[in-house]
């Protein structure tokens, strides 16, 4: 049987598929879950430095294509999550995401949480949330800051996730890169709208959220392929996979790993199974022994 | 994305509870609940009664809202989400607490006539809080409890359950989260369905808050299997 | 019966639909055929200096939510152009889309291009031909220049039709207005790419292209909400309008007019008249009596 | 997107014209057509000449790189796009010109019983450009024409057209430009479908390269009534 096992940054994922970020983990018994129901990996929800509540009702819309969110970043804090996992242990590799307003904070996160982490993935790319992720993160010179400052704060591999809504990704891959990244991730939410033609008004109580889903996956499958053509460090492909082919579209790319969300909640737990297989099943059809091998074979 | 429903009709069921039937009907497991959104004011979640009708509890200022609606006004609906019951058994029993009855009149309505025999046990403070509509027209008995004795019998519904459990080959229930787990453990988690609740957010398995040990109360519930709850509940 | 008349910079369109450049406009033909089929108005395919044979086939990719093209701004050239139009008259606005590698060269084209024009459409967005469109686009200076040039080189109507590859639209569209541009439009599509998981390859010749089409709706809309809330001069809605609930959410989002392309090869010409009829008739059932008392509702 | 599809067997027709069978049929109607992509070397139309089979002229780059895949090798196929034939007509007659064969031998063997009689009007420049392949199975009457008389009678397919164009009630025509505008001037525009050719390059009706007056090949066509194309061609 063909290999789907992952090494990225001197960790063994069991294969490439990550729970991304937001999608049901706010709790350890969800990121077991997500374990259990064949996720190679899991990124946690968004932590910072206070406990955040979130925006209220409606946090999220839904589009034949995908979502549009604006959650508001909520999360227990530093404190609270050390709390919640205490006790816990985890026979998968747990990336906790972490958001603050400043290199500093990014830092002391990295620091407090540095013994729960596998590895950091730094929310550089959240769009909806003030002061916070993209408004940081739209600016290299901000990703090369927060990345060294975090990469001082902890010997545990540290992922920069970015944002779309920029001209070129790859200037953010680059600070990434030069400020020691061990990875990054692409892509975050594209910024995005709906407004309810009866109500005339923006539905989300935020007006404004991030857009995911199988819409995005043109785009994210374009932010990839310019971080794998233009970055020595490994890419983490993020954005609308739903499908087998979309997972291997986004290998091709050059993605050494991969992140779903929106799919999780679209078609449930089992999409974890579903993909895998029919990766599996391409490599061995397609006479390939491992995973690996097709690693950004789009980019020759 | 929602749909957008007028409100057709209004109408007081018992202290702080109002029944809202809407224009337009939604096909509906009993057990699944839509999201209500009133722009400018929030989205809530709600169990539906029946396909078009809502029957809810004033408890904050969305609901107070809601409240102050008149008929011709609109509601914006997405759903219906999550697991519905199961029809299961042949001679069951409706657990219900407070206002826990939505769910629970709607399978009452819906499957009546699939069961031998079906008994409603409801529970209330007060008989004022006693939201019964007409379900008296779709079960074959009705056994009411109060707090107070105001109606019914003096206790709890779960008093009842348990001394006539050997009656029922399964148990749905719907209330507060103290009787749901008496149910759970009267029944030993055997033969029995509940409708649980957590605080709910996206409605659709993406934020995650309503998570009851590894499962989403939206996705994965509202309604559960004693079985899953072991452990949990 | 409710209006859709739309007056624009002096330019009445009967309905609000305008055919978005790129999109079966090659030929005069084409455009009367739009208007038979109740387009309020055409923009033409970007004209150049050089006639221009475009990339090789495959130039655009079908996927579940839109398209990829990168047709490689095929066109005849302006002297080319002047001929094809040479005996034609328009009982519509016609406007001219036009692309160039300099404010020189866009003043040029603006200046020979007058006497067809009722407007022009400067495409500072198109995002794959190098040294053309986006490229020049993406910068809130570049945006200034151009429109400041060729406003000193025509009396007609100028509209800078903007780019959603950026952190942030609204500076491109301040740049635009502060060169006395007299409408923007967005969004030009947006950066993408797709490949093929058996020929484990781009699929467009030109390898990445641009993506429109239903997916990128919620990313257009936005694009015109912060376009709408910003500028005093209108804002011209593109980008994924397939049904007539899409365009009235860009009519509350303060488009003043739309454009539409993808959908006319999705669900052919008919789309136009559907989508008035549909715009017309929540007009009438929502109590309105003329399409210009929606605009921008949702931005209060 | 493409369907990716192997080639089963291929044969040579006539001169520089072969024969492909796919892997994978497609549900088409006679006269429509298929973009094929071959990576690394381009992507062009081609009318089937049925669900499976593909039959074509070596005139450029891409058919010479195309004539050299050995059974077994992969083609990347979309479509079929565009609009096909219409059935009408009771005695019809096919006129073919050159490699303008494969929409009629699609027509001809997917409708051959629903005509009550079908003539085949096939001209080329010379005996070895016919590419008949098993068409006489299917069609009533072949009557062959070639410019230089080393097959059937010395002439133009439409020679023979106009002096029997009265048994025929419906004509459908493939072939060359000035063919087709013979065929159009001899049938008066009337109870006549021609499949018209331009430079084509989306197939999907979006670039606007196949524009034929107000029509799009690759949309409204490539089939058109005659009475469509007064003062266009």
């Amino acid at each position: 049987m063909v290999s789907l096992e992952v090494e990225l940054f001197g960790i063994r994922f069991e294969n490439p598929l990550i729970l991304a970020s937001g999608i049901n983990d706010k709790v350890p018994e969800q990121w077991i879950r997500a374990h259990e129901e064949e996720a190679g990996g899991v990124v946690t929800k968004s932590i910072g430095i206070e406990p955040r509540k979130g925006y209220d009702n409606p946090t999220i819309v839904e589009l034949p294509y995908g979502l549009i969110n604006a959650m508001g970043l909520p999360n227990p804090g530093w404190k609270g999550f050390l709390e919640m996992v205490e006790g816990y242990t985890f026979d998968f590799p747990l990336i906790v995401s972490i958001f603050g307003g400043t290199p500093e904070e990014f830092a002391f996160l990295a620091e407090k949480l540095s013994d729960v982490a596998d590895a950091f993935e730094l929310n550089l790319s959240c769009p909806h949330a003030k002061g916070y992720g993209m408004e940081i993160g739209q600016k290299p010179e901000n990703v090369y800051e927060v990345v060294k400052a975090v990469k001082d704060a902890t010997d545990k591999p540290v992922i920069a996730k970015l944002t779309p809504n920029i001209d070129d990704i790859t200037k953010l891959g680059l600070a990434a890169e030069k400020a020691g990244a061990d990875a990054v991730s692409a892509i975050n939410t594209l910024k995005a709208i709906a407004i309810d033609v009866y109500a005339r008004k923006p539905i989300l109580s935020n007006q404004v959220g991030g857009y995911s889903g199988p819409g995005v996956k043109p785009v994210a499958l374009r932010a990839v392929y310019d971080l794998a053509r233009t970055l020595d460090i490994p890419v983490i492909g993020i954005g609308g996979i739903t499908t087998w082919q979309d997972a291997v579209e986004f290998l091709l790319a050059g993605a050494s790993a991969l992140q779903i969300g929106t799919v999780v909640s679209l078609r449930g737990w089992k999409v974890f199974r579903e993909i895998n297989e029919g990766i599996r099943t391409y490599l061995e059809s397609e006479g390939f022994s491992s995973m690996r091998e097709i690693v950004g074979l789009a980019l020759e | 994305m929602y749909r957008v429903v007028e409100l057709k009709e209004t109408w007081e069921v018992a202290k702080d509870v109002k029944a809202f039937r809407l224009s337009k009907g939604f096909d509906f497991t009993p057990g699944q609940f839509v999201m209500v959104w009133l722009p400018g004011v929030g989205e809530k979640p709600f169990s539906l009664a029946w396909k078009d009708l809502l029957v809810i509890k004033r408890v904050g200022s969305f609901t107070s809202k809601l409240f102050e609606l008149s008929e011709g006004e609109r509601l914006w609906i997405r759903g219906p989400y999550g697991r519905g019951f199961e029809r299961r058994g042949k001679r069951i029993a409706l657990v219900a607490g407070g206002i826990g009855i939505p769910p629970l009149y709607a399978l009452a309505k819906a499957w009546g006539d699939k069961f031998e025999e079906m008994t409603l046990i409801y529970g209330a403070r007060s008989k004022n809080e006693l939201a019964l509509l007409d379900v008296e027209n779709y079960v074959d008995e009705v056994i009411l409890t109060t707090d107070d004795g105001s109606a019914g019998r003096k206790g709890f519904p779960t008093d009842v359950l348990a001394e006539r459990k050997k009656e029922f080959d399964e148990v749905y229930a719907c209330g507060p989260e103290l009787m749901l787990k008496a149910v759970l453990k009267v029944m030993e988690y055997k033969n029995v369905q509940i409708s649980a609740e957590r605080y709910m957010k996206c409605g659709i398995g993406v934020c995650g808050s309503c998570n009851l040990g590894k499962y989403l109360v939206c996705r994965d519930g509202p309604i559960f299997d004693g079985s899953q709850l072991k452990g949990i509940l």
